[in-house]
């Protein structure tokens, strides 16, 4: 055994034996990769400000002093690089797990993550393997700016080889963090900056479902809602003050991004016949536009209406607080859409 | 050196160092927002380098440039009010603390992922060039942004083209919570200026006397046409990365090594020595820049609010759009 | 006027003083760029080879000679760089064209254009301006492999400050460049390497459409088929296939992907009820959703059945040429497509 | 210098120049499609860096890596088949001539994205450090790809780091049709080392045996710990950059010059001169190579084409997948 892959050993520092009952999100995080390192001396984390200072969000917080710094990799601002340095070492035996700090950093390392990890098993024949997980807060927060306050998911959900997942709660955000390490495909892992610091109930005994499959929050009969990461909580709050008026909205958390889960999509609006898509970012070619095209092609019979969406303004992200927050969506504006499209009746109405 | 720029050094710094406290305490009051990374400590780059510079030179700088956007003569009015978001800012309350402009100022920013400064001052420095232009380009950057592929691939064009762009490294030896031995195998900046067959120099970055001077003859030299040069300017922040940042990874020892080579006092302490500044000019100077700052605030807080969401996406509305031949 | 600058003379080796009736792409984009050069001294070109090379598929051939060295600026292989140089020039007013030398290169000046070109507008609360033009080839072409056959659409319609377009045509090629040169927004001009070689007809004086506009280049009454670039050639093909037939597809070259010419389409689908998108990009997350997505919120009552999309295989692209050639749209598959949508019936049926 | 090496040498640069050359034959003919970058005139390089490899350590190319993939021993076979897209190439047809691949040769690529092999190298070799193997990576690149931010990026930590990494630039002078003094500041590549305080080394490209020579010393410092070595090779390529190129912008006298260092025909007079070949070794070794080029043609000519669109996109398939714990 190599000084380098250092082991843990039974510092206990971080993993509580018996996990709180309640977690929040990074915990949740930080607790799948110090399980995952015990467990596979292969995993190994890299990215900026990760080791020492812990991670900004502090995700990796305490794994430096448990597992070394070759296992916690402190790196210089040079996201191209190290990304690909993630691709390099998974072909040959490592499971890296990159963090870029924030997802904007993330449009400098997009050759290594579309033009390397995702291409190599295909063009190599299926001979090769990158299973490399690259994880990545994003989405607005508060008052960050125009560059730091990106949803990039478009860009991933597009190609081929990539597996795209979207935790929205600590207990998912633990084991689909675990389930992507062991899987053998590049995996991007999007995170919200808010939810970090939510807290949530955590079982590290029950049975994960499927790394991407949808799961519904709130079962309703006349309505589907569709959202991901912080948009299932509006979802929620909306749908809370639907149930007031009579209106029970079904709120579906995604989860995954790529693939989407559409057999799930398509038993609720089987039910309901009308769905929302609600989506954080800007609406004009998001991730939402597939979500809504695809479930319309598979449920057109049995839409009562088309799948409209309630997505960010065309903008980037100003900065002013108030503006911010009008950039995206809220409750009121699901609830708002929601009934406009209950009062739509068909085209002769 | 002139008793007057010897006064302006130091009520620039003065100016600079108040501002950012006061912004700190806003920020703490909630007033301010986001990300707030201070320059406390740095004053001396900020100034040193600015003052060597013309009135036609443009500045490209980092998130952390609220005195490089005053020392180029944005008033502190403006920079407040943009930090608080508002439409007195000047970027109107839709940039925030990393992004301000002002092109009657020749300032160009405010940039908020690490490493952009050198395409963009890159691009500046090609259209002085391809246009005859007398005017140079002032770029910064941190210690950290080095290890940026930009850094590279701007500081080749810029060498190759021999383009008029000073760059400046406001080297404080951390890339947030990293040391820069931990960051970058090579850690004296100015000697990555052999990669590109470029001039480079290392200079006290707390000394604005210093940097003052070698800014004049690096600027000279940028402007005869002999290509960029990369000024190394060695510095420390006293306080976090950010707002955000306890900066418990450093000693309370090397902070206070370095705050006895503070640059607003080692200042004071030589123009007081060569008769330059009296007392009573320095407490006129305090009197005026506490003015300026508190007047700062002020007209942050009556600032009004921006409204229009959609405003400045485009030019022109995203309509089909008949081109104009 | 300095030196650098250089001014065409009156060597007319390029332009010839009346063009003739028929160009290939490739020559129509050299044209228009030696016009709007002519015309404007702030217009400038850059990008690998396109000085003493010529550019690699011609279209900056003979510029060099012409304007000198530093309007036609040979770089080196930096694509974040010098694209993000054409950002810093265009801001204090320069009005540069980037040549991205394909678009698979596109990935690594990603964050010149997404976080700089895009957002340096709105970010100086509309104080700066940004006339930036970014041109790229791209799309599958003869058996380039993975890495030099994709389609990036989705990285950048997404991205409010961008405007997007992709003409199709030598006379589109022609005007919508000099559009684009001419527009204050950063603008990504997106070309198809196997369009370069293909004549069309071109009559400089003809009055434009405006640059966004899409345009109808087969009327038909039954169904839409909505594309752009190449597959329009595709969906033509198809569209005679399927007139034997008797039934008469209306074919919509999109020209441009953001904005899209939602009342042109809408107006489409008003008649003809039914509509296909073809897309040689992957089907999931493809610009192909959007325009489903859209254009099915528009037009749901007046639709018979789903807009379904026929795209690319959901491959990295694969070398073989069979495989290839199977992994992107043909005329059989939108064929195909259309007469299963037209034998669709409603739920019950 | 052993006399079987030598032949050995003189085998691999043949082999290399004759397949090449029949790559470009089937080209015209029409049997290999896309892209065909091909190496006459930079034999020496690959096979002296190679040679001085050990069988364990990894090696990264580029889209110009026939002969990289061939020295390293994947037969002639699958790499033309590879080129004609068949079932039998190293990639199975679904790579082509830009992306060879072969793990049982750690043969990692065939990059076709300039400046792609760096950080890829700088992955394995810090997988290599993080499990204290003894064995190295060997990175190809060309003079072009230096100015890609890669290499800055990774070199520096690769130094940072002492990840044993020998970094072969193989300098033909030309980044397509431009030529290095117009891509490049500093033309002298090995130079660009110091940047990274790294050890950087220029040897003359077209003379196999220097370039072992020299492979072998800095492959011996790059294992003992010492960190990465920069080694340039000074090299040119005969033909146009691909197939597609005819090369119009450098001049007759140039490559006649060049021509005249030709890597075998100097190999050969001096194997000659020296005793350690005779003109009959030398021409068993053409029967051979002709032949073993022949018989590549020959397999990949009647091997099948790869059948399955969907096949290694995933490990498995697309599904919502039960996580593995
Ligand atoms: C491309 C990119 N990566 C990471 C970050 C996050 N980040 C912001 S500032 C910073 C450290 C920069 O250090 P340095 O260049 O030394 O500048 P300093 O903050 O010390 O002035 C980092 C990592 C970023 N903004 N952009
Ligand atoms: C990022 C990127 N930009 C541009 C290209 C197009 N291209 C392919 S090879 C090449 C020149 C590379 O020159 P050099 O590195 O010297 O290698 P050589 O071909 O001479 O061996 C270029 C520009 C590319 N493949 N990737
Ligand atoms: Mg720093
Ligand atoms: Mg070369």
């Amino acid at each position: 055994m190599s000084q380098r892959r250092r082991r843990s050993g039974n510092l206990g520092v971080i993993a509580p034996a018996e996990p709180a009952p309640e977690l929040r999100l990074w915990e949740a995080l930080n607790l799948a990769l110090d399980r995952e390192m015990a467990q596979d001396d292969a995993v190994f984390v890299l990215g900026e400000d990760v080791g020492l200072y812990g991670g900004s969000y502090r995700v990796t917080q305490g794994l430096w002093a448990r597992y070394g710094e070759w296992r916690v990799r402190d790196t210089p601002i040079s996201e191209g690089s190290f990304t690909g340095l993630g691709v390099g070492a998974a072909l040959v035996g490592g499971r890296p797990v990159v963090e870029i700090m924030t997802v904007n950093f993330a449009l400098l390392a997009l050759d290594a993550i579309i033009n390397m990890a995702a291409k190599l098993r295909y063009m190599s024949g299926n001979r090769l393997a990158v299973p490399l997980v690259v994880r990545m807060p994003g989405g607005v927060a508060h008052q960050l700016g125009a560059q730091h306050s990106q949803r990039l998911e478009h860009c991933f959900v597009n190609v081929p080889g990539l597996r795209v997942l979207a935790p929205g709660t600590p207990q998912d955000a633990y084991w689909q963090l675990r389930q992507a390490i062991r899987d053998e495909d590049p995996i991007v892992v999007l995170e919200h900056e808010l939810l970090y610091f939510e807290s949530g109930p955590f079982d590290e005994q029950a049975a994960p479902p499927p790394m991407h499959a949808a799961v519904v929050r709130r079962p309703g009969r006349d309505f589907t809602l569709i959202a991901w990461h912080r948009m299932v909580q509006v979802c929620l709050e909306a749908a809370d003050r639907l149930a007031a008026d009579g209106i029970e909205a079904e709120v579906v958390d995604l989860r995954s991004l790529r693939p989407i889960d559409l057999p799930l999509l398509r038993e609720s609006v089987g039910r309901t016949h009308r769905a929302l898509v609600v989506e954080e970012d800007c609406l004009f070619g998001g991730a939402g536009a597939e979500i809504a095209a695809a479930l319309t092609e598979a449920a057109f019979f049995d839409l009562e209406g088309p799948i409209r969406r309630v997505a960010g303004a065309d903008v980037p992200t100003p900065y002013n607080g108030e503006l911010e927050a009008a950039s995206i969506p809220d409750a009121a504006a699901v609830v708002a859409a929601v009934r406009a499209a209950l009062e739509q009746a068909g085209p002769g109405a | 050196m002139q008793r007057s720029l010897i006064r302006q050094f130091y009520r620039d710094m003065l100016l600079a160092r108040q501002f950012e406290e006061a912004a700190a305490e806003q920020y703490r009051q909630g007033r301010i927002a986001g990300f707030l990374h201070l320059y406390p400590g740095e004053e001396a780059v900020a100034v040193g380098t600015l003052r060597a510079a013309d009135p036609g030179d443009y500045v490209v700088s980092t998130y952390r440039e609220h005195v490089h956007a005053m020392v180029r003569g944005i008033p502190p009015e403006a920079v407040m009010a943009e930090l608080f978001g508002r439409a007195g800012g000047c970027s109107r309350g839709y940039g925030g603390s990393m992004h301000l402009f002002s092109p009657e100022h020749r300032f160009l920013g405010g940039y908020a992922i690490v490493g952009e400064t050198f395409p963009v001052a890159t691009g500046v420095g090609y259209w002085l060039r391809m246009t005859d232009s007398a005017d140079a380009v002032l770029c910064y950057f941190g210690d950290g942004a080095v290890n940026q592929g930009t850094f590279h691939e701007s500081l080749n064009m810029a060498s190759l083209w021999k383009l008029p762009i000073l760059f400046v490294c406001e080297n404080n030896h951390y890339q947030i919570g990293t040391e820069i031995h931990r960051h970058s195998a090579l850690a004296e900046v100015h000697r990555r200026a052999c990669a590109y067959g470029m001039l480079g120099r290392r200079v006290d970055g707390m000394d604005v006397l210093a940097v003052y001077e070698a800014s004049r003859e690096a600027l000279a030299q940028v402007r005869s046409g002999a290509g960029p040069f990369l000024l190394e300017c060695e510095t420390y922040r006293y306080r976090g990365h950010s707002m955000a940042d306890p900066a418990s990874y450093r000693s309370a020892i090397e902070v206070e090594e370095l705050r006895a080579r503070d640059p607003l006092a080692s200042l004071w302490r030589k123009a007081e020595a060569a008769g330059w500044m009296t007392a009573d000019e320095r407490r006129a100077i305090e009197a005026e820049v506490t003015a300026a700052v508190d007047g700062a605030v002020a007209f942050a807080e009556q600032s009004p609010p921006p409204t229009e969401l959609q405003a400045g996406v485009y030019a022109r509305p995203l309509d089909l759009y008949r081109g104009a031949p």
